[in-house]
Formats: structure tokens, C-alpha cells, sequence
């Protein structure tokens, strides 16, 4: 399996060595208590930029640079923020086609036991989603909805 | 020591004696499994119930030796499993004090009475620009039925408002009774609130008005039990899963003349005098509205569900669960920043909340995690939401096997929650 | 020593090894029951099959050790729960051929699954002089709905003849289609007679005219399983308690884009995206079909059947019992006085008869006092029994668990009945 | 309990005699064989004189001399025949008075393990109907319904 960043590895890293289910639970919560709101202003958090599906709210942007994709996001609610920051974390930074490559394996490696298949269900949207920005070079969730892609 | 005090004097006191937490949780295998290497907290009966062991083997030794298709049959099993089934549905009306077994309706839930009664009287009796007043609080089962007959005939569904502590507000019920009011279709307890609806004065008022009354009973008879006779309700509808029986079972209550006057809901088997392709004729209820094969083995479980409450006593349950939600009450009021959402004089052991600062589903997801599991969400009440301002709630809601220990790891798992998330 | 012969080819032969009908019957707690101190004989399973311990024990395990609401819940139990329902759908799917387990609607019986149809599709879609096409020998369930539309909406519901053999009469159904037809209801397997409907010419001819096909699977999936997108029929219908299922738990297939154009049946939680008192919308299918708590624990008991029956072998199944069925009509063929009441060529393992003389309800009770469980009456399409002149059959319904001693206890009671009656 | 009549006894007897539960379901096939269709020709078997109700067709009339009910019956199923013999041979010659005092536990004695529910719920059906018939003094099957009694 490729390594699509040094963030991923480091957040795969780190959640391989706690053994603990809880721990890694709390693991989350942490990185979501570190995105704070000043980071993902409420004029990005539009209909736009919202994902729908999700049991809370999740707003991601795309901003491509260089043909690199970076992603950013956030949530209303703490676990998803931290698993919106690994997602976006992880796979930010690499091309269209490098994005297409990146599959459910490389976030089953993130999403380990402490959740529950809902939220499973939600990353593996939010990989999607990245994804269908790769393919189309950019734009908007609601861009890509309005596409039909 | 002021606080076990008030354990003993909530939860232990005079309904000890008949009842004992202990020994009926013993009944319930699912209680215990472990949960994240925790043991359960199980405080989400509002959303299903836990099934006792009577029920589960109820429903198992009915497919291991008399199951058969009922009413169709007359070999021994037929005659057997129809003999039980229909000894199910007398149970049933001697349980809700209907004035027979004709007066019961056997559906899939609480939701397909509900639907019945939309489909079948109301599209019979009700014409555009009648009106049906259902409640702030109601479940979404006790409001889109209603919205669909707005779409297709024309009526018009009225909410009658709550205030800020989640109180049904009876002068304000009054306002929105007038003539075209033909339907009051109200929720015995809010699943949400827990609020207890003052439904004997509802029903009069509405009566006086001529309108007819459908009370919601989903959560109300799992906490109180219920007597249709006395309250004078005209449908009743209410769901086995929540009353400790199996899913997949409802029950709607009708009067006599009420039901007799509605036309059938489905077409299929069982439900039929007479078919030809010149012209078919219906059963009396209750069969007139049960087409199809019923939930057989379902409706021994509930048979099974209600057997066993009753022999727990409903007034026990409810003497318990009242010092449950006493004890659960302080308990959670103590802890700063919890705030309880729905504070009505009359409640039933529901209790919905928030964390300042904390998003709900957060604290729900830190309280499963500590083994505590509880609902988050609108509780498909959007309405309510709406009127109360939050994204949604986190609701804990406490059965029959729930005991103070539940409620002392329950608080324990907000304060980790709120360590965690603040 | 003609006789043993030809029941081992019947029985035997090829499937034999394939398929080892008393391991079968062991996985069957039931059938060791005494009746009338008589083992029990079951050829009932037409109207509703026996389950086996696995699907018994699928049911018991989801109540006891991670039963919860689904769909609605965060927590452990509610997440594990919803897990095993979906995984079910999908395994519906898999086992219909259906393109995804979006096209798979939960209901509570073939009953509601054509209701459904009828109420949404038929209340969309049709208008005054809009034809229906049924067979003659429909079961209620596929009559009743269309009728009751034809009352509402003035469509008018067509009867396609069967021949005195009970032959499907192609030709007959050829000129009854029209640009009129709108929806073609049949069954693929007839309750009574057993018949095997050519469906997939019936289909293909349907849509040359531009009308959907419904086909009521209750008998048809049990005998030989289906394969939807291989027929291209529009709606499939099945119930699970014929496919060893638990009672309460009933399949509706649709193509995707019919279901899309649907709108909702009942109103409730699970349904909806979004309600207010403002305006409600709805979720996509097949969830927008599913309003309120689901049967739970019955679709995952469906789930195990389907593993089950799968894990058997669906060919081996239909080839058990098309042996059974050439020895029991060889056998009852050679007892005078015994009529065969359906000799259509093809046919699934569904024998109905009358003894010359004798009243087909007093037949039954005859051979149920020996044990063996038939089912007597109209078994629900009386349309039929009119047109076969006839107030009622015995019918003698196989199932997997069924065997040649069966079929010799079976024609044994026969023999009983003739000496007692005639 | 009274004995309605001697015949009543004669069945009673009869049954309680047979210990097996067999022989018992064929004590009364045979009485319905007895009954043959001239004892109620076809002009008996109108809509007038069916009861509502039961599996197969019953009929019923009762013809009042001095007073006392005298019930024939017939039906097109055999075992029901037998039954319907038992019942109107038990309980004829009865005033209206005599027939109120006939109570359920009298059809029970008659009503031995050999039948399903739902032909004991047959034969209380046609005690009601006896009932009836001296409350009212006589009369039809479709004349008691329409009386709505
Ligand atoms: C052909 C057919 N259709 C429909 C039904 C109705 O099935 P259910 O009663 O489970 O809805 C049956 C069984 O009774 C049947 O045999
Ligand atoms: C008040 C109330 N009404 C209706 C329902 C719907 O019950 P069911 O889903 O069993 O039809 C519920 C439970 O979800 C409820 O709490």
C-alpha cells in the first residue's frame, strides 16, 4: 500500500501503537479539540460546501495548487472534526490522478475499531468525495452534486 | 450521606417490596453483554425495549411445536396456533380494558394503526378544511399520516403548542377545538420530553366539540399501562416492541361503531366474507383489517410481553420507574452545565438532555463508549426540535430493568464526557 | 415390487446425493411433534412453512444478545443491530438477483407488498378505464388490492383464463392485453393447483405493451427460487414465512426507477428527511417505503432462511420436491375415487384433490386425525374455486422437509378417509 | 347438571364409554352417516334456514309443538352432520324455558377432545341458536338474524 503522506503515516503510526480501543477513541477527540473555529471560518461553512449524509454536519473545501489537491473541513461536532482533519490531513497534497489511487484499505488503516460503521460509512464518503475532486480537477460538494458526479 | 438517602427513599422505599429490579433483570439476557469490554447500560428502551426470556422462548417454542398458519386450517397445528394467537388478542383487550377482543386490531406497529386510521376513517369521513390538531411534541408517526390526508384531501393539521418546559398547554388546546375540529390526534407521553399529556381532559374537551380522539399510545402504555374504557379515547394505537414484546407487531384500538364504520385498509387474505370478480365482500373488525398473514408468532410474544408485566404489575413498573427518574433527575441536575430538556410536572422516566458546549452527538457517542447507550438526535420529533431550538437531544430512557446503578454510571459517563469534550 | 422402484427414481436418483432430505428434516425441530399420538405428518407448508433451528436460533440470538431499534441509534447495540438488518437486505438482494439492495423494500407480508403497489403506483399512475390483468387463480391478495382500486379510481381489473387442467392460457392473455393494460398481476406459482405461470413470456408480452408486470412470488421463490432481472419483471412480491422464514416479514422488489417515480405508502419515522409543519419530504427508496420500526428480529430470521435454503441448494430443493410431486400424483392417481384438482404440465410440488363422494372438509379432518396436516377450503381464491365449480380442495403442499413416507402416510389417510367416509 | 333428554344421555353415555379419542371422531362420523338426505330434503336447505358462521353449510329449523322445540339439521360435511344430529336429537323436546337452562358445560360432555375449536365453537353457535329459538317461541335461522337477535 502507498503512502500518500507523511501525516497519514503519522496518524496511522500513532494509532497503531495505542492498544487501547478508548484510547484511540480519545485519540480523535483530541485532534478534533485542535481544529478550531477560526480555522474553518463560518463564511466556508455554506450549503455549498456541505456533505450531505452525515449524521452531523461536515463542510469540506478543495483548494488546488499546483494541481495538488488541499482539502479542509470541519464539523459541528468534535469526533467527526477529528476525523474530518485526519481525512483532509492525510490525503492532501497529491494530484488528480495520485488521489485516484488512494483506496478503502488506506482508510480501514485510519478507522480502527473505535468506530462505529456509521462513521465508517461517512470517511469512506469523504474519501468519495476527494476522489470525484480529483477527477473533475476541483470545484465544489455542491458543484460535484449539481454534476451528478 | 444526604444522597443515598435519596437513592433508598426514590428507587427502594415501598415498591421494593413488590418489586425487585434485581431479580427482573435477571430475566433479561441481553443485560448481560458486555459493550466495549464494559457491561450495558441499556437506556435507550424509549427507542425498542429489551425482551425478557418469557418472551424469546414464547416466541421459540411456538416455531418449535405448534407453528402454522392461523384461521385457514383446520388441522391440529392450524387450530393449535390460531387457538393461541386469538387468546393473545382477548389478553390484549382485558390488558387495555377494551370491551372485547373486537375492539383489537392486530398490525405491524404503532405506526401502521396510525396509518389505518388516516387511510381507512379518514379518507372516509373527512373532507377539505376539517381539521386534525395533533400536539408540538408529537412523533413523526403521529404527524406525517396527517400531512399525507392535508396533501390528498385537503384537511388541515394543527400543532397545539407546548411551552419551554415541554407542558402541553391545555387553554391553548382549547383555543385551536373548534367545530372543524374532527380529529385530536395526541401522544399519551412525549418520547422525547417524557411530558405526560393530560389526555382524559383533552379527550372531554375534544369530545365536546364532537371531534374524535386518537391517543399515541407508543410510549405512554409502556410506562403507565392504559384503560381505553375509562379514558373514552376512540383509537388507541400502541407498539409490541416498546412493551417488552417482539418487533414487528402494533396494535390499534377502536371503538365498537367507530370501527365498524371504516372501510377496509388492505385486500388480501383473511380479511374477505366473499371475493368474485363480480363483487367482494368484507369481514367484521377486527378481521376486516387484517389482510394477510398476521405476525403470528410476533403476537405470541406480545401475548407472552403483557403476561409478564402484568404479573410485574404495571403500578410496580411504574412506581420504579417514577424513582428512577427522580433519582436520575437530581442526579444530573447536580452536574454543572447538564441541561434537562422537558421539565413538566408529569413525566414518565425519559429523560432528554444537553451538555453546554457539546454537541450531542459527541456526548452520546462518549456515553456508548463507557458502555451507556443512549439516543441522540430528533427522536423523529423535527417538529419539537424546531419549536425547542436544538439540533437534538441526548435522551436517555429507562425500562423496567433499569436501576440506580444505571443512573450512578450514567452520570459518571457525562462527567467523562464533558472531561473529554470541553 | 413397480412401486419401490419408481419412488426411488422419484426420490432418489441424482438429487439424492445432493440433497439428504432426513439430514433436512433434523434441522426442523417441529416435525418430531406427536398428533393425536401420530408423528406428525406436515404438508401444510404452502400456507406457511416450518423453520428450521437455524433460523429459530437467529431470532433468539438477536433478542438476547445485540437486539436494539435500528437505523435511529448511535450506540453499540443500535450500530450492531442495523448492521445485521442491512447485511440482510443485501442478502435479499443477492438471492433475488436484484441489481442493488436499494431495490429491495422490507414490508410486513406479500399481503402489504402488493397493497403498497397498489396504493402508490396504482393511486399515481392509473385513471378511470386503465385495465388490470390477474389470473383467474389469484390468490386474495392479488385480487383485493386491484379491486379495491377498481371501486376508487374505476380502473377495471381483467381475469386471463386457465384451462379445466388449470393450464395458464397464453393466447387467452394474448388477446386481453391492450393499450389499455397498464399493469399485468399475476402469480408465478398457483397456491392451489400448483401450476407454473409462463412468466417470462407473460412479462416480455406485458411490455411489449407498455404495461409493468407485478408477479406475486409467494409460491414461485419457495419452489424455485427467482432471478428478477433475468425475467425483467417490474415488481416481485414474496412473503418469509413460506421460505422458512419467521411470520411477519414480507419483500418487495422494484426497479429502480419505478420505485423512484413512487410516492410514500405510510407516514412515519425512518421515511421522512425532513418534517415540519411547514412541508415534509421524504427519503429515496427504499427507505422512503419503510416508515417506523422495521420487523427486526424477522428480517434477520429472513436472512438466516435465505442462508439456509441457499446453503441446500435451491436446484436441489426444486428437484427433491418435483420427485416428491411425480410419486405423490403417481400414488393418488392409482387411488380410486381420488381427483387430482390441477394437472397442468408444469407444476410446483402443490397437490389439491377431492375423494369422489366425500366433502373435501371432512377428507381433511379425516386425514388430520392420522396426522397428516393438509389444508381444506379456498385457501383464498375463491375466483378460482368458482371457476373450477368446486366448494373447496384438500391440498397437500410440499415442502424441503417433505418425503416419500410422507407421501405413503399421506395416501394411507386417503385410503382411511374413503373407509370412514364413503 | 340436568339431562335435557334421554337421548342426550345415550350420546353422553356412548362417549364417555369410547376411551379412544379416534374411536370417538368416528362414533360421530357414523352418526352423520345416518343421517341420510331425505331426513332433510332439498326445500329444507334455503338461505331462510342457514346458519351464518360455519365452515361448512349448516341448516337448521325447529318446529314447535304444545309448545316444546323440536330441531332438525343438516349440513353438507358429514362430521358436521353427526354433530348437528348429537345437538338437535340432545335438546329437542324442550319448552323455551327448559332450552334457557341448557348451559355450555351440557355441550362439553357432548363435545369430547375429538374436535377442533373451531367445531366446538360451532356447536356453541348452535346452542345459541336453540336458545334463541325459545326465547323467541320458533320461527327461522334468518328470521332470528333479522330480529337482530
Ligand atoms: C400465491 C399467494 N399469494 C399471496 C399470499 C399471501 O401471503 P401472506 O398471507 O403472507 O401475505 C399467499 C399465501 O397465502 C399465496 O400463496
Ligand atoms: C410516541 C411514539 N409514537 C410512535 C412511535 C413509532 O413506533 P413504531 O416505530 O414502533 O411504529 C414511537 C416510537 O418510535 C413513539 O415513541
Amino acid at each position: 500500500m502507498s503512502t500518500p503522506s507523511t501525516q497519514y503515516e503519522d496518524f496511522a503510526d500513532a494509532l497503531e501503537m495505542i492498544d487501547d480501543e478508548d484510547m484511540r477513541f480519545e485519540y480523535i477527540i483530541d485532534i478534533g479539540k485542535k481544529v478550531k473555529d477560526v480555522d474553518f471560518p463560518d463564511s466556508l461553512r455554506t450549503d455549498e460546501n456541505l456533505m450531505h449524509g452525515c449524521m452531523s454536519q461536515v463542510w469540506i473545501i478543495d483548494e488546488v495548487r499546483d494541481n495538488k489537491h488541499h482539502f479542509r473541513g470541519f464539523s459541528d461536532a468534535i469526533i467527526v472534526k477529528g476525523l474530518v482533519a485526519m481525512m483532509t490531513a492525510s490525503f492532501s497534497g497529491l494530484t488528480g490522478d495520485e488521489l485516484q489511487e488512494i483506496g478503502t484499505d488506506h482508510v480501514r488503516r485510519l478507522n480502527l475499531g473505535a468506530l462505529t460503521t456509521q462513521r465508517q460509512v461517512g470517511m469512506m464518503a469523504m474519501l468519495e468525495t476527494f476522489k470525484k475532486f480529483g477527477l473533475t480537477g476541483g470545484g465544489t460538494v455542491a458543484g460535484l452534486r449539481s454534476a451528478g458526479i | 450521606m444526604n444522597k443515598v438517602v435519596s437513592i433508598e427513599s426514590a428507587i427502594g422505599g415501598n415498591s421494593m417490596a413488590a418489586f425487585d429490579v434485581e431479580q427482573a433483570r435477571a430475566d433479561f439476557p441481553i443485560l448481560s453483554q458486555m459493550v466495549y469490554g464494559k457491561s450495558l447500560v441499556f437506556l435507550d428502551s424509549g427507542a425498542s425495549a429489551q425482551k425478557p426470556q418469557v418472551v424469546i422462548d414464547a416466541v421459540r417454542e411456538c416455531y418449535e411445536t405448534y407453528y402454522s398458519n392461523v384461521h385457514r386450517g383446520a388441522h391440529f397445528l392450524s387450530q393449535r396456533c390460531t387457538d393461541e394467537y386469538e387468546k393473545v388478542r382477548a389478553e390484549i383487550a382485558e390488558f387495555i380494558n377494551a370491551p372485547s377482543e373486537n375492539n383489537v386490531v392486530i398490525t405491524s406497529s404503532v405506526t401502521e394503526s396510525i396509518n389505518l386510521v388516516a387511510q381507512t376513517w379518514g379518507r372516509k369521513f373527512l373532507k377539505a378544511g376539517d381539521e386534525i390538531i395533533v400536539s408540538e411534541m408529537e412523533h413523526h408517526a403521529n404527524i406525517v399520516p396527517w400531512q399525507m390526508l392535508e396533501t390528498e384531501i385537503g384537511v388541515k393539521v394543527r400543532a397545539t403548542p407546548i411551552d419551554d418546559n415541554g407542558e402541553f398547554l391545555l387553554d391553548s388546546f382549547k383555543e385551536l377545538l373548534g367545530p372543524k375540529t374532527k380529529l385530536v390526534a395526541i401522544t399519551e407521553v412525549s418520547n422525547v420530553l417524557g411530558t405526560i399529556v393530560p389526555v382524559r381532559e383533552v379527550i372531554r374537551l375534544a369530545h365536546e366539540q364532537g371531534a374524535l380522539v386518537l391517543l399515541d399510545g407508543a410510549q405512554g402504555i409502556v410506562h403507565q399501562g392504559v384503560d381505553v374504557q375509562d379514558l373514552d379515547c376512540d383509537f388507541y394505537g400502541f407498539t409490541g416492541h416498546k412493551l417488552y414484546g417482539p418487533s414487528g407487531v402494533g396494535v390499534l384500538y377502536g371503538k365498537a361503531d367507530v370501527l365498524n364504520s371504516m372501510p377496509p385498509y388492505q385486500g388480501g387474505g383473511d380479511m374477505i366474507e366473499k371475493v368474485s370478480f363480480h363483487g367482494t365482500t368484507f369481514k367484521q373488525p377486527p378481521h376486516r383489517f387484517e389482510a394477510g398473514t398476521p405476525p403470528i408468532a410476533q403476537v405470541i410474544g406480545l401475548g407472552a410481553a403483557i403476561r409478564y408485566v402484568k404479573q410485574l404489575g404495571m403500578e410496580n413498573i411504574a412506581a420504579h420507574e417514577q424513582g428512577l427518574l427522580a433519582y436520575a433527575t437530581e442526579k444530573m441536575n447536580a452536574v454543572d452545565g447538564v441541561r434537562l430538556v422537558g421539565q413538566a410536572r408529569e413525566k414518565a422516566a425519559i429523560i432528554s438532555f444537553l451538555i453546554d458546549g457539546a454537541h450531542p452527538f459527541d456526548v452520546a457517542a462518549v456515553l456508548d463508549r463507557q458502555g451507556v447507550a443512549t439516543r441522540v438526535g430528533h427522536h423523529c420529533a423535527e417538529p419539537l426540535m424546531d419549536r425547542l431550538g436544538v439540533v437534538g437531544t441526548v435522551r436517555a430512557s429507562f425500562g423496567l430493568y433499569n436501576n440506580a446503578a444505571d443512573v450512578d454510571r450514567l452520570v459518571a459517563a457525562i462527567l467523562k464526557a464533558k472531561e473529554l469534550l470541553l
